[in-house]
């Protein structure tokens, strides 16, 4: 091998310079992946899985995996019960609005399920359940979203069955049982950390079983187990005996964080992972490699899901420019939306019309009630000589102050595909006379800083993810416009305020009548796509690349990943793929 | 020589107290902190919440105050905790220094085997053929930027012609004897080691060829011949032994140079390794890692530099540490 | 007391020739130098910088490198011509049968190697003994020499000595297999004028003790005078004369030898003005046809211009190049 | 008595010509063969770099267009413009002149049937066909143009006669051509290299000669802090400072323009550049003028009562610029590797400006697809940093005080 | 008795030598220590002694390129050590100094015009046309042609570049110039060229010498008188026939005698002095020289001697012929 090595070494320079002409050879992994082991890459970090302080994508996608919340939605975006025996609602009477006569409020019962265990074999009860929230409460826990827990007044356990209690919420929502964060803490391990630690900040966490001890079969209660973890490189999986749903097929699933897209794509191709999750290539890499699976018969399939987060461009309003509403018109119109998909994700991304997603029920592209704007470059030429931008010799626009119509265009650095976007529509505003600076912070900047402080003066370029029927309120009330007031709270960065939207995101909160609550929502919209204070551009598609005889397996385009599913997935041997891809023909 | 050491050792550990409060000034001068993370993963997240992790973070205090805590615990034996993995720095460090350890020690006896006997032959033949191609190799390693080497590594000899992994530490697997796990080991060092050993190769056949020749130029190396003694000798114990003193500063202190290329060829090889760890957690605003790992670089850059002059006293007589 | 002739010549060199390859083309440092040099005697070589002396030193032990390289002539060392010998050869004649002292003994030691170490590989190079018998030899040689504590010197390097105790130990190590040829490059240029008289002391003592043939190569008329037995004087690469030291330094006959004995101050002997040799040496790179130093010659004739003069016997070992040589 | 007599004439000596220092240094550096190739090569980059406009013209290729339907094309395609380009300069077409005549007669022939107004003909005229069809449409309809829309015609045709365009050497992820972006290229990375590695040299000189110059506490205070940031892991650092933002740091500031330029991004990688680079040039400068200063020749101006500025700016200056220089020289391919690695982190040289470094931050992604993308500017980054690195070189080579004196 | 022209008493330069992290000074280098002696105007004062003497610092202390620790310099009888800024600038211009190495001497980077120009545009003394003929004038002086200007030095021999840095030299009409060993790095034929030259400056324009060398014979030939050191003090010190003809101190007697002879024909070296000069760092206690010394007897560790007229215009440091030992007398200033 080391003579090959040399040979090859000294090779280099004359290989690098015909590289260009020469078609790559084709490397194809010894055999296909059986249910004795999955190995999956993701480029993406992870820390350890305490599900309560758990704060990274790629934590959660693993955490799937593992360990199990109360409800869940399914690849069709079905709410349905996890943990949980039934959802409680209004309408089967397990849940009930109680009122003191001032403030009214939900009660709802949960029965946990009750083959339910830990890995470990203890039974998973509604103790565990309070205990979580108990620890989310705590102010020494750095929980990344304590409303999780906040909205939950009391925990009663029945003292008959702990497999059964009621929640007590603070309010009465309609969407009270959307639990598909409330993760249970396994209360018989954690429990004498948690009072050991208690009142020191962040002991929890620093001394938690999931920190010291991660492999204790006991911390997890999905499909799977953790029998080896290695941060920042690996994590090893292997079936869990006391599962209480179905068997998983695969006996083991090894998952690898390769950070470097490249080295990712070159792994899966020298064989030494078999699938990268959703969490891996870039949407340019899916899109060239399910080209070459395609054109090389790789035994690969590259799926494509388009999902809830939601590419735009919010405007900042108190930008003079930006002020005049159609100046941000004659941008929309400028942006060919579809050739932008079209071109750079060769149409699997689909462009956007406004915040929701597809996917979601709440999902509309009625012409009567939103307002669409199909590119034109010369509506948006005509918009912008109507607010008095006259074109002058250097291709650009000016108005009567000899201003330029200058706009900086921000996202966060370092993300090709934005950074490719971006570069698109600084080329179509061009095109209407509209000189765009681009200027990209690092995204811990660009997040923290520049957005949170509204500090980014033009055109800002982000992505918005939220689960389905989510109230946009952060968004869209002028309440939730970032300053002083509020302790720069709330994501309605453009700082669009329109008095009628307000009234609607607090009607939404209120209505328990879902017809009602889709008029209230297409509402909100029409303002939002009739006033641009943001313009949409398309939403993500979530990609992966499963083996061919991977079965079982589905992006489910919404937030809880695929790997909740993964006691379903299955690889089928040889015989089973032919007979599966001519049942296909 | 026992107080010389310890005297420079007290200098060091100035510098070093020095320069961690510099570096940890720098860190805070980025914009952003840890919980900005919690932030772009969870859109959701109010503001309420982020004051509130900011505070149990201690965030909120000013810049002297966070170094004071944070240099009183390292003190103290505690290297702190990470933020992004959540569990103790050491955990997360230790492994990883290992990791660059290997590739850092690995890439540099392959730098100073191949390196050494091409300088030396390159001065012994000077202006030779031998000389020129020996010369372009060790001006095109010091000239070529490492990530592309790596790339173009990576393509030849892990697309083109798969024999070596493209990159990772080791094989994920259970059922390995340790040959078999050593022999993989192996195998995902390839590449890296290459690519990081590639300037380090170039700067020393440079290092190595001038030494040589300028210690081949001096009376001695007549005497040496006046004395009838045979070229092996000639070359070794008098040019090569004094040619010594110089390379031996220079591969000491090009330590720093391969730990800053540690950080390019790890992050490209997606090895897990310190350098790619501290870009990491720079990016990712994890202050206690990246301190950490900063200043175990900065200390073995300077633990280097006392090595070199230590080893440059036994190397060369004429030198005392009185 | 009178010199006569060597009956026996330890080292004989007939028609020296050194050519140094240079951008500009072929130089000749060293043109036809011959002379012989008996057991016992000391020759002295006396010529200022670039005269071609230290070359004549280096081409007889085949130290020259390129571009330098001994284009003609012969050395005969006993019976054998050293310039035909292989370099294996050489080799072992180098440090044993002959061997040389070089003017500035800090850079001639290597300085990282201890002087026991450096004398040792001399002597178990060639005597082929033990390492207990080479170093018992060593320090016989270091405390032969006048260094005190020899054993201690032994282990020292040589940075640990003072210049005179080192350039001691240089000729302890020169001699340490008992040549019968040493040449001596300016022994004692480096050196105080009271450590120069120790050193030349030694040298007399030692060859006298030894009875080695001698080439002791200086610029300083002086140290010449007292330590030689003939003296060949230099000039761009060729001999101007050769006679016995008293009658060279008394009487000398080429114009040159004549003109550098008067220009130098002479203790004890007060003249208000020097009678300088005017103009400065010639470059090798463009030496005049003809005798080198026609330009500087009072004497200085067509003659001169048009060829070389050849070396030729006036008086009994007494030998001159010049067409008008200074009478006497 | 006079001088004649007195004083021996000295003899002409012939064998000297009178040669400026300028031009035995050059004579010197001449001889190093690699040197002058390394001259060469950067010669030809430097005048690609200041011909990067001309060439652009010339080409008809422009760094910034896309062609977002074309990306990815291997070496030596032929492809059309996009459609959004074609509008483009078809706007710039109409904005021109008057050129209703031919739009006129472009709607008589029916070939345009569908269009809204008579602008949108155009456009849609252009946007429809492939450039190929569409330039031999417009030569058949040459001859039965009327007069007054012949001119406009050609114009025309000669318009669409540029939508076809040939990538040399592909297109990147945009479809930008990869030539003429390697061209700009060469620009921002030389010009970091070259500004860099000069004003790190001015200040290494300036804190070098405080240091050397005047010695005591103010070198041990200069040098100590040298030392010091030498020690540092200076990729590390540099990752770290390119995270800071300069509109914090100028904002307000005269140096707020900074900010503003389109250039921001170079601005500030050279400035970060500079700020970590000058110290080995300040230890060499340093080194330097401690020799020097010894020197006999500054020590006998000192005694003809030289003021210290006269010593500095006569004596010591010109004696360590010359290995100065060489450093400085060697410091641009640094420089410029610097900036490649940082750039290819996605720290450094900001998009859309091109820069070797961050060409190859995408391609590394894209290597298995378009390697062309991720071996090109590596290999401009080698040759020019190797080239630098042999100048370096040779320059060394030529001051060489040994080689000097012949 | 005429009023000398330069006098210096009791000088001593210390070079501290500092280590440790504070740069602590731990000992001294005594490279003059206690000098004292007179010059007469245009005299030619010669200073001889062994490599580390001290002869060539206290050369450059005289021109105060090095500040003296301690002791006077009085230059026509003006306090010298007392003179700053500009004043000290112009007394500059009569005070001058020659160097050893004739390489190191010019400035490579400077054309002859230039370094030749430099002491009148120092001075500021004319306009750079006035000052490239006076540099033409100068190079004519000292023997070369003005055709020379524009070279530079590396196309010199060294005895040319000898002649151009005593060119610069005299160029500002010095009264005295110190020559730290100005022949010894050029050949023997070249030597004699130079030192001619040098009297011949001196005779034109009355210039006062101090002539460092260690070349006894050399010292012998060129001054009037002469002052022998060793290790940083003068222990003799004689018109040039009184300390040649009798010299008094062991040391200078052994020098004489080490000094090879021209034309005396081969002879046994014998009586050479043992040993070697000593660390100036650490000098033996008493006499400096008595360890080496062939006459030392009981007491002479002990006390440095002093410097005595032992005869007339003879003064010797030794116990051979005064019990005296040195304090901080300072001597009255001698001459002819």
């Amino acid at each position: 091998m080391s003579t090959r090595a040399l040979i090859a070494l000294a090779l280099l320079a004359l290989i690098a310079g015909v590289l260009a002409y020469v078609r790559p050879q084709l490397m194809r992994p010894g055999e296909l992946p059986t249910n004795a082991e999955l190995k999956i890459g993701i480029t993406q970090e992870f820390e350890n899985l305490n599900p309560i302080v758990m704060s990274m994508v790629a934590t959660t996608y693993i955490y799937r995996m593992v360990g199990r919340s109360l409800i869940q939605l399914d690849e069709d975006s079905q709410w349905l019960p996890q943990l949980a025996t039934q959802i409680p609602t209004l309408e089967n009477g397990l849940a009930r609005r109680v009122s003191d006569g001032e403030r009214e409020w939900i009660e709802a019962e949960w029965t946990i399920h009750p083959q339910a265990r830990w890995g470990d074999g203890e039974p998973l009860t509604c103790r565990d359940f309070r205990f979580s929230w108990e620890v989310g409460l705590s102010p020494n826990v750095g929980v990344p979203n304590i409303e999780i827990y906040r909205q939950i007044r009391d925990i009663h356990i029945d003292p008959d069955d702990p497999k059964h209690c009621t929640f007590e919420y603070r309010e009465a929502l309609w969407n009270f049982n959307r639990h598909h964060l409330l993760y249970p803490l396994p209360e018989h391990l954690e429990r004498p950390v948690f009072e050991l630690h208690a009142e020191q900040p962040e002991g929890y966490e620093q001394n938690s079983n999931y920190t010291r001890d991660p492999t204790n079969p006991g911390l997890y209660s999905g499909p799977y187990r953790i029998v080896n973890l290695g941060l920042g490189s690996h994590i090893i999986l292997e079936r869990n005996p006391h599962f209480f749903g179905e068997e998983a097929h695969i006996e083991r699933i090894v998952i690898m964080l390769i950070p470097n897209t490249g080295t990712l794509e070159a792994n899966l191709r020298a064989g030494s992972i078999d699938m990268v999750s959703q969490l891996g290539m870039s949407f340019d890499q899916s899109l060239a490699f399910a080209n070459r699976v395609q054109a090389q018969e790789l035994p690969f399939r590259v799926n494509f899901q388009p999902g809830l987060t939601y590419e735009h461009l919010d405007l900042n309003l108190d930008n003079p420019f930006l002020a005049d509403i159609r100046t941000r018109r004659a941008l929309v119109y400028a942006i060919d939306r579809q050739g932008l998909v079209d071109a750079l994700f060769g149409g699997l991304q689909p462009a956007a019309f406004h915040n929701l997603a597809p996917t979601d029920p709440w999902y509309t592209e009625d012409p009567a009630r939103i307002v669409i704007y199909r590119h034109s470059r010369r509506k948006a030429n005509r918009l912008l000589d109507e607010a008095g931008w006259v074109w002058r010799d250097d291709g650009y626009r000016y108005n009567a102050d000899g201003e330029r119509l200058r706009l900086r265009l921000m996202t966060t650095a370092g993300n090709k595909v934005r950074e490719l976007v971006q570069i698109y529509l600084q080329d179509q505003w061009r095109g209407i006379g509209v000189d765009v600076r681009i200027h990209n912070d690092p995204a811990r900047v660009f997040f923290g800083q520049t957005m949170r402080r509204r500090e980014y003066g033009g055109i800002a370029m982000y992505a918005w993810s939220s689960s389905p029927e989510n109230n946009p309120r952060s968004m869209v009330s002028s309440e939730s416009i970032p300053g002083e007031n509020n302790g720069w709270s709330g994501q309605n960065y453009p700082g669009w305020s329109n008095a009628r939207v307000d009234e609607l995101v607090d009607e939404l909160d209120r209505s328990f009548d879902e017809k009602e609550r889709l008029d209230l929502v297409h509402e909100i919209l029409w303002h939002y796509t009739s006033e641009v204070p943001v313009i949409p551009l398309y939403y993500r598609s979530e990609t992966s690349v499963t083996p061919i005889n991977l079965t079982g397996y589905r992006i489910p385009g919404h937030q809880i990943s695929a790997a909740n599913h993964v006691e379903r997935w299955r690889l089928m041997d040889a015989e089973e793929l032919t007979r599966y891809r001519s049942d296909a023909q | 020589m026992t107080a010389y050491i310890l005297r420079r050792l007290l200098q060091t550990a100035v510098v070093i107290l020095l320069l961690s409060y510099f570096c940890y000034l720098l860190m805070t001068l980025m914009p952003g902190d840890p919980v900005d993370e919690m932030i772009m993963a969870n859109p959701e997240i109010t503001s309420a919440d982020i004051d509130r992790l900011r505070a149990l973070h201690g965030l909120d205090q000013p810049v002297w105050v966070r170094y004071w805590n944070w240099a009183s615990s390292i003190a103290s034996g505690d290297l702190g905790y990470s933020r992004t993995y959540r569990v103790p720095v050491t955990d997360i460090l230790g492994p990883r220094l290992l990791n660059t350890f290997v590739l850092a020690g690995a890439a540099l006896l392959v730098a100073v085997i191949v390196a050494i006997p091409l300088g030396v032959w390159a001065a012994l033949r000077k202006n030779s053929t031998a000389d020129y191609v020996i010369n372009l190799f060790a001006f095109a390693g010091i000239s070529v930027p490492s990530f592309w080497i790596a790339i173009v590594l990576i393509l030849v000899f892990a697309v083109y012609i798969p024999i070596f992994p493209a990159g990772g530490t080791g094989s994920i697997a259970f059922d390995m004897t340790p040959w078999e796990s050593f022999v993989d080991r192996l195998k995902y060092l390839v590449l890296p080691v290459l690519s990081l050993s590639f300037l380090s190769i170039g700067t020393y056949v440079r290092y190595t060829r001038a030494a040589m020749l300028e210690s081949m130029g001096n009376d001695y190396i007549r005497t040496a011949r006046a004395k009838g003694l045979g070229w092996p000798r000639i070359y070794l114990m008098h040019g090569f032994r004094n040619a010594l003193i110089p390379l031996i500063t220079v591969t000491a202190l090009s330590f720093s140079t391969l730990f800053s290329g540690a950080i390019i060829t790890e992050t490209v090889f997606a090895y897990q390794g310190v350098g790619q760890l501290v870009f990491e957690s720079i990016q990712s605003n994890d202050f206690n890692v990246a301190m950490v790992a900063f200043m175990i670089s900065v200390s073995m850059v300077l633990l280097m530099n006392l090595i070199a002059d230590l080893l440059y006293g036994v190397a060369d007589p004429r030198i005392s540490y009185a | 007391m009178p010199e006569s002739p060597p009956q026996e010549a330890v080292v004989k060199v007939e028609n020296l020739q050194t050519t140094f390859h240079t951008r500009i083309g072929p130089v000749r440092a060293v043109d036809g130098v011959s002379y012989a040099i008996g057991k016992g005697e000391t020759l002295g070589i006396v010529g200022e910088s670039g005269c071609g002396k230290s070359v004549t030193a280096f081409s007889l032990m085949r130290l020259i490198e390129p571009p330098g390289e001994v284009t003609g002539g012969a050395v005969w060392l006993g019976q054998e011509n050293i310039l035909e010998a292989s370099e294996t050869r050489m080799r072992e004649l180098r440090g044993s049968r002959m061997a040389i002292i070089f003017q500035e003994p800090m850079t001639a030691f290597n300085p990282v190697l201890t002087i026991g170490y450096q004398m040792d590989e001399q002597i178990s190079r060639h005597l082929g003994v033990s390492r207990q018998e080479s170093r018992e030899r060593a320090i016989d040689m270091l405390s032969l020499v006048g260094i005190p504590s020899p054993r201690e010197r032994y282990a020292n390097y040589p940075h640990q000595l003072s210049g005179g105790m080192r350039q001691r130990a240089m000729i302890a190590m020169a001699l340490s297999c008992d040549p019968e040829f040493l040449i001596a490059d300016e022994p004692t240029t480096a050196l105080d004028v009271t450590i120069q008289g120790q050193i030349l002391e030694l040298i007399q003592s030692l060859q006298e003790r030894l009875s080695m043939a001698v080439q002791f190569i200086t610029h300083d008329l002086g140290v010449i005078s007292e330590i030689s037995d003939r003296v060949l004087v230099m000039y761009a690469g060729r001999t101007c004369e050769v006679a016995p030291t008293e009658i060279l330094m008394s009487a000398p006959r080429h114009p040159y030898t004549s003109a550098l004995i008067r220009s130098i101050p002479k203790f004890g002997q007060r003249v208000s003005r020097l009678p300088a040799i005017e103009g400065s040496v010639p470059s090798l790179y463009e030496l005049p046809s003809g005798c080198a130093f026609q330009n500087r010659c009072p004497n200085a004739g067509q003659r001169c211009r048009d060829s070389h003069p050849p070396l030729t016997e006036m008086a009994s070992g007494h030998q001159v190049a010049c067409f008008h040589p200074v009478d006497r | 008595m006079s001088e004649s007599a007195a004083v021996p004439k000295v003899h002409q000596q012939a064998q000297y010509e009178a040669q400026s220092m300028a031009s035995i240094l050059l004579e010197q550096f001449l001889e190093h063969r690699m040197a002058v190739i390394g001259f060469s090569v950067i010669a030809i980059f430097l005048a690609i770099a200041l011909l990067a406009p001309v060439i652009s013209a010339v080409s008809g290729l422009d760094p910034d267009r896309q062609n977002v339907f074309n990306r990815y094309q291997p070496p030596g395609s032929h492809l059309d413009l996009s459609t959004h380009e074609r509008e483009l300069r078809v706007q710039t077409f109409l904005r021109q002149s008057d050129r209703s005549e031919l739009v006129r007669f472009l709607a008589d022939r029916e070939l345009l049937e569908f269009a809204v107004d008579d602008e949108d003909l155009l456009y849609e005229l252009v946007t429809q066909h492939a450039s190929i069809h569409l330039a031999g449409m417009l030569l058949e309809l040459q001859s039965e143009a009327p007069d007054s829309a012949r001119s406009d015609l050609h114009a025309l045709r000669n318009l669409v006669a540029e939508f076809r365009s040939f990538h040399l050497l592909g297109t990147d992820e945009l479809g930008r051509d990869v030539l003429i972006r390697l061209v700009y290229g060469t620009r921002v990375s030389v010009t970091v290299g070259l500004l860099v590695a000069f004003v790190s040299g001015l200040i290494g000189l300036l804190v070098g000669s405080l240091a050397g110059y005047y010695g005591g506490r103010t070198d041990a205070i200069l040098m100590r802090f040298t030392d010091a940031l030498l020690s540092l892991p200076i990729l590390v650092v540099l990752i770290v400072v390119s995270a800071i933002d300069l509109g914090k740091v100028f904002g307000g500031t005269p140096l707020a323009f900074i900010v503003e330029s389109r250039h921001e991004s170079v601005i500030k990688m050279i400035l970060i550049l500079c700020l970590f680079s000058w110290m080995q040039a300040a230890r060499l400068v340093r080194g330097s003028i401690l020799s020097i200063k010894e020197q006999e020749f500054v020590l006998a101006a000192r005694v003809l009562g030289a003021k210290d500025r006269t010593i500095i700016g006569a004596h010591i200056i010109p004696n360590v610029i010359a290995p100065l220089l060489v450093a400085v020289t060697l410091g641009i391919g640094n420089a410029i590797l610097f900036e490649a690695a940082l750039s290819f982190l996605g720290l450094g040289i900001q998009p859309p400006t091109p820069s070797w470094g961050n060409m190859l931050n995408n391609a590394q992604e894209m290597v298995q697809h378009a390697p062309t993308l991720a071996i090109l500017p590596g290999l401009l980054i080698l040759f020019t940093v190797i080239s630098f690195n042999y100048i370096g070189d040779g320059l060394r080579d030529a001051i060489d005080p040994k080689s000097i004196r012949r | 008795m005429s009023a000398p022209i330069l006098a210096v008493a009791g000088l001593r330069k210390h070079f501290p030598i500092r280590k440790g992290l504070l740069l602590r000074e731990v000992g001294q280098v005594k490279a003059v220590d206690g000098v004292s002696f007179a010059v007469q105007p245009g005299e030619t004062l010669g200073l001889v002694g062994e490599s580390g003497c001290g002869k060539s610092t206290l050369g450059r202390t005289l021109v105060r390129l090095y500040e003296p620790t301690a002791g006077t310099i009085r230059y026509r009888g003006e306090d010298f050590l007392a003179l700053s800024g500009e004043r000290l600038r112009t007394m500059r211009r009569s005070l001058q100094m020659i160097f050893q190495d004739p390489f190191a001497s010019l400035d490579p980077r400077m054309t002859i015009a230039r370094i030749l120009a430099e002491p009148f545009k120092v001075h500021d003394i004319c306009s750079p046309r006035e000052c490239l003929e006076r540099a033409a004038a100068l190079l004519e002086t000292v023997g070369l042609k003005a055709a020379h200007l524009n070279r530079y030095p590396h196309e010199f021999s060294g005895g040319q570049r000898q002649r151009i840095s005593i060119a610069r030299a005299i160029a500002l009409n010095p009264d005295l110039v110190v020559a730290d060993e100005p022949v010894s790095a050029l050949d023997v034929s070249i030597q004699a060229q130079i030192l001619n030259l040098m009297k011949d400056l001196q005779q034109e324009f009355t210039l006062t010498y101090i002539f460092i060398s260690h070349d006894l014979s050399v010292i012998d030939h060129f001054c009037d008188r002469i002052a022998v050191m060793y290790l940083g003090k003068i222990i003799e010190m004689a018109p040039r026939e009184e300390l040649f003809g009798n010299p008094r101190h062991p040391y200078t007697q052994a020098l004489i005698n080490a000094i090879p002879k021209v034309g005396q024909g081969k002879r046994r070296m014998t009586q050479a002095l043992t040993g070697e000069v000593p660390s100036p760092i650490n000098p033996p206690s008493g006499c400096h020289f008595h360890p080496r010394c062939p006459k030392r007897f009981e007491g002479c560790d002990s006390g440095f001697p002093s410097l005595r007229e032992e005869r007339r215009d003879h003064f010797v440091a030794c116990r051979l012929y005064s019990d005296a030992v040195e304090d901080e007398v300072i001597l009255r200033s001698t001459g002819t």
